[in-house]
């Protein structure tokens, strides 16, 4: 429907004429007039072995918390190709900061997988050091850190460390999050904050169609991508189930921050395969059907066509990298029964680089408590 | 009588509010379609429809900023924050408006507003999801805050807080949600909703202890008949306004009182309470009112959230200590 | 400069080649495509008279606030052409929601300017009654109010008041805020809850240019009326020192949210003339020179030169607005005066609708430290 | 030794600190061109340039969001909210984020950041500009929260909580930013931030206030001076960790403690000192600690906010009270 004064009504979030594609379900590869490019078969490989682990790692730690070691976990299944896509884009020294689902890209970070199973198993509240993988810790308040990243990325304009030329100092940062998270105010702000200083930041938004139980025109009744342009900078829709489309799309965008030609919001339009984590129960809110359509989308399976098909990977390939799965599954199994549990005593000492008095006080009357336990069952 | 889960009893308690008044509406995230991550509003949508039962964009603020505007146009919003620590988002609309129509306008604006948050630790969770913000809303102006503890009270309280002019945090002890059962007689006349209740008599100390820690407290006081010391302990239910007197009466008869919740130490409850009690019984009291609470650290790790949580020891520990002035 | 890969730029924020304009500085009428109309005489000696009473009762209320009387006054200088059109198009049923600087729509919905001083003596928090004029008190935190404007239309929608085709049934919501304010997380967050929910809002943007000494440059670097694309819905910038053009569009906005058509955006262009408030010094941060040239696009001055060229008014009509204006601020420095202090007592009373036992205590202690005073007094 | 207003000393520690280390940065609404609404960071922006001194969009989570990012960076950003009562909006960031990277991460982070607020009452303004916002920040593990009483102190406070590895909430008493002056020499060796001062020496009773209250103390003991009695007046400066040792000691002596601060009186600090003074003194308190606070209601309108910031009456009149009992 044209509204007569205003003009033609926003088109639907249901629209993807704009989707960009590299890799066609059925894995054949299509050109883009804008994002097309080559890819060595070497890179589709490791791409291939990247999503392969990645599963992995996901189904391994979905069955460590139906077997009770883990509290919960987020499933990123059917999102591997958006996250290696993107995670695979970064130079070293760029800064990503993630929510909780992308273990791909904290798999792309360096970032070891029982490191992921830690904080899920409440052994830690995100164990790794963000400086060592310039990668942020997981971050469970939606939208929150999208205003980080904006403000890192500050950071590196006053550190002169965009536009230079230099390829291993030019440095972008990205905020991954959701379609859910586009609603909350802290993501909003941060598009305002990104444009108005330019900063090199690029917005990466995993669309996986819901958001828990909403779905994703709950937050937004046109294409999320779009978003950017009322802030005054590119959006872009891609192929999130497309690993080549969403590496190029990310690359560019990340090439652009660099530049110091400012933030870009890339929209992965993917699909959420799993539950929203595994205390959810998704056959409440959707249709099996849906789920259904997406397998035919699944990321790594048009890979393995396309690697197959052009004869650019055999067997020896497909079972070495099943093999290295297996070890992976079972390393993690393993690491993750050892991992050992904090010391209740330490969270007084973690709450400030500068211990108080009041703390230190609180954490002998703690040690005075348990000791006469200690004493009792002597 | 029935017997019922918490959850159901708040589930039945917010069916019954909302055939009371058709102007109730229930709005929040994941409220409608899933019925809530912990199923409160189960059903809700199916009988009411989603003008009334409103699955909300993700934004906190939002929710509580268009409930305002909700009620400005007359409707009596119940609005569900997923969880304690994604209230935050929401605070400013919260403490600087919700808490602030009715002042500002002299009363001509009224504010019949409930805020539901499921609160406490004990749960297993990951970060943010076992905080207690009561405090926080109990410092606030204009709010009322108040919290159950059993579902009966559960039943009875959300239909009151919704009936209520004021606008009403309504804490929820998440991890008692399917855990603790108890009888619900639906016809019973609830005692009003301010009021606090002596859950048991007792001579030799007091507790008070509201929402999850009140199980906590019940126990240590078997545990303490049994080695013969008769402890008193009060729910005062709402946290704003306080009723202390019950507190005060049991105070001048026990001349010893232990405040026991999750929320951190300092400038939680307990202190309130502390100070208060002081002033009122400041010649009863035999032993200074001591504090067993969350430390003065976030909250923790999962797998020690346990050494956290005030316990039955630590309970009975300061009961021991207000004997030992 | 375009961008090679996601195409061009964004347009700066200076770019004003769409704003809708139906009188231009010097009087002229012009038409518009789509908001093009027809106004009486009266009509527009009725806008003259607004705008210079509105100008009267500010440049009052400064001099009360010079003179003591008031602790503080943001002055609406310059900005009465985008009150006054937007406020006039208003239907009694219609409600708004204001900042604090719409003393044009507060004079529009029937507050009495004595009430709005009342707020800025202090003797108030804003002391008419939102129902008894279909609008909102003044609110001072930012943005937050446009939630309440957003929730409140959907109140409408859930009283069927959109869309029935009755005229003094249905219902359009209006928030008002500044460019300052479309930074704030809340506004953004009103758009995603207006467009998700298609609410009867229309928000109504007056840019005059500054957030105190912030250029609205610093809150976005494309025009900010085309932040509704990135939300859905639909966008317009207008002359807001053009009272024709302002009333036209605001028209047509509310009548597509009364339709049930959703919400619109305006950006009513304008200027700041004054002060951010009285304790503001904007020499400290802004160039006389553009004061000067913003005082050409003067809203009254052009509907006076648009009345006299076209005889629609005479010196008599002018000397009777006048006169009307002097009896205005004669009345307001009388009734200033004569406000009364509020009993300090009150307040207790004031917090809920049901006192607590609490709050009665406090006010018996508070009523007692009183009397012993009143008593060494006697 | 300069004599200056408590806003030019706040201005000139700014200065300095910006000098003594390139990574401090200052970020809010207005604090360039104009040196904002105060004027506390006037002059710096044609100093340091605006890299340094950052005019930012208008949105306090956006403030405060970026600013952890920046620290995240390596930078120490200093941030101005421009108001107690703006100061909401950035609640979330602020307890979710600032106060909890460290924790978080096992000290991996860490988060030097100053927030500087505005606080407290007394200047006349409309709704939002007088609140005091303290409790909610000292009730938060993870923040230290300090507020200054004089420009010497202001001087020296601001400098050391940029220094600090920890984010600092710093709470300046906005109606003494012009009003009050005093000597200042920037060659000092100040005490440590953390550390609690006694303003004045006295016998029979304790004050305790911070901020904006010490000097109505000051002029309470003087009075009371005049009248035979001899009061100690204690400034805190640090709210969070709470210095009261010095407080303890005073208390042991006089037997007894008056709080008095602009916040509410629920859960304000007074509730917290009087419950730890009284767990730490029992046997030496003559009387309960006594309260004298703004009132358990909204900031009111300005032509009566002298009835509710605590007065040289009011402190007084508790003070005859301690004696009463
Ligand atoms: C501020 C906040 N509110 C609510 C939640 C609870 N919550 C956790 S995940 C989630 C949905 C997120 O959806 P989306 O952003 O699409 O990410 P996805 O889970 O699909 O990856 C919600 C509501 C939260 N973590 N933070
Ligand atoms: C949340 C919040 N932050 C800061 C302020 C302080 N403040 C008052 S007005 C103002 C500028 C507003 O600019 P704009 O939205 O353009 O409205 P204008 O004053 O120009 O009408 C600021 C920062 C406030 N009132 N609320
Ligand atoms: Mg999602
Ligand atoms: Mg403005």
């Amino acid at each position: 429907m044209t509204d007569p004064v205003f003009g033609p009504a926003p088109q639907q979030a249901t629209d993807d004429l704009e989707l960009v594609q590299l890799l066609t379900p059925e894995g054949e590869r299509v050109d883009h007039p804008v994002f097309g490019r080559e890819f060595s078969a070497d890179q589709v490989r490791g791409f291939y072995r990247d999503m392969t682990l990645v599963r992995r790692l996901d189904i391994e730690a979905t069955a460590l918390q139906r077997h009770g070691e883990l509290g919960l976990w987020p499933q990123s299944l059917g999102q591997e190709g958006a996250q290696i896509g993107a995670g695979r884009a970064l130079s070293p020294q760029d800064f990503g900061f993630p929510t909780y689902r992308e273990h791909g890209i904290a798999w792309c970070r360096g970032v070891d997988p029982v490191r992921l199973l830690a904080l899920f198993r409440g052994v830690d509240q995100g164990g790794w050091d963000p400086f060592e993988h310039n990668f942020g810790i997981y971050s469970i308040v939606i939208g929150s850190h999208t205003l980080h990243a904006t403000g890192y990325a500050m950071g590196v304009q006053r550190d002169g460390a965009v536009g230079t030329g230099d390829a291993t100092r030019d440095t972008a940062v990205v905020a991954f999050f959701g379609d859910g998270a586009t609603s909350q105010g802290d993501v909003n702000e941060a598009f305002v904050f990104a444009a108005s200083y330019n900063a090199p930041v690029v917005f990466f938004c995993q669309n996986n169609q819901w958001a828990i139980s909403e779905p994703s025109e709950r937050q937004s009744r046109i294409p999320l991508y779009r978003r950017a342009q009322g802030f005054g900078f590119p959006g872009v829709r891609v192929d999130g189930n497309d690993v080549l489309a969403t590496y190029a799309v990310m690359q560019a965008a990340l090439q652009r921050a660099r530049d110091g030609q400012g933030p870009t919001l890339i929209e992965a339009y993917t699909y959420r395969m799993g539950a929203h984590t595994t205390t959810d129960d998704p056959t409440r809110y959707r249709l099996s059907d849906d789920v259904e359509q997406w397998k035919l989308k699944d990321p790594i399976s048009r890979v393995e066509a396309h690697l197959r098909s052009n004869g650019f990977a055999d067997d020896d390939f497909f079972g070495e990298v099943a093999a290295e799965a297996d070890a992976l599954g079972e390393r993690m199994r393993r690491e993750c029964h050892a991992l050992p549990d904090p010391a209740p005593r330490d969270i007084f000492a973690m709450v400030h680089a500068e211990q108080t008095a009041e703390l230190a006080a609180q954490q002998a009357v703690f040690d005075a408590h348990v000791a006469s336990f200690e004493e009792v069952a002597r | 009588m029935t017997t019922m889960t918490l959850a159901k009893a708040l589930n039945s308690g917010l069916r019954r509010a909302m055939e009371d008044d058709e102007k109730v509406l229930v709005m929040g995230e994941d409220v409608g379609t899933l019925g809530g991550v912990f199923r409160i509003t189960d059903g809700l949508l199916k009988d009411f429809g989603d003008d009334r039962v409103i699955d909300t964009p993700l934004a906190e603020s939002g929710i509580v900023g268009t409930a305002v505007g909700l009620a400005l146009r007359g409707y009596r919003p119940v609005v569900e924050i997923q969880f304690d620590g994604f209230v935050y988002p929401a605070y400013d609309q919260i403490v600087s408006q919700v808490a602030r129509f009715h002042f500002r306008t002299q009363g001509k604006v009224r504010m019949p507003m409930v805020i539901r948050i499921p609160f406490g630790g004990g749960i297993g969770a990951v970060e943010h999801h076992s905080e207690s913000p009561e405090a926080q809303f109990v410092h606030t102006p204009g709010l009322k805050v108040v919290t159950c503890s059993n579902p009966a009270d559960a039943y009875a309280m959300i239909q009151q807080a919704i009936r209520a002019d004021d606008p009403v945090i309504f804490l929820e002890p998440k991890r008692l949600y399917h855990s603790t059962k108890g009888e619900v007689d639906e016809s019973a006349t609830p005692p009003p909703l301010w009021q606090s209740r002596v859950v048991q008599a007792g001579t030799d100390a007091t507790l008070v202890a509201y929402g999850p820690t009140v199980s906590t407290c019940l126990d240590a006081a078997a545990v303490a008949a049994d080695e013969g010391r008769s402890l008193e302990v009060i729910d005062p239910r709402t946290l704003s306004p306080l009723d202390l007197s019950p507190v005060f009466d049991s105070v001048r008869r026990t001349g010893r009182l232990v405040v026991v919740h999750e929320a951190h130490l300092t400038l939680g409850m307990g202190a309130e309470i502390a100070a208060r009690v002081t002033e009122e019984c400041f010649h009863s009291l035999e032993a200074p009112v001591l504090r067993v609470t969350g430390y003065d650290t976030p909250y923790p790790s999962a797998r020690i959230e346990e050494f956290y949580v005030p316990d039955l020891d630590r309970v009975l520990d300061a009961v021991d200590r207000t004997f030992g002035f």
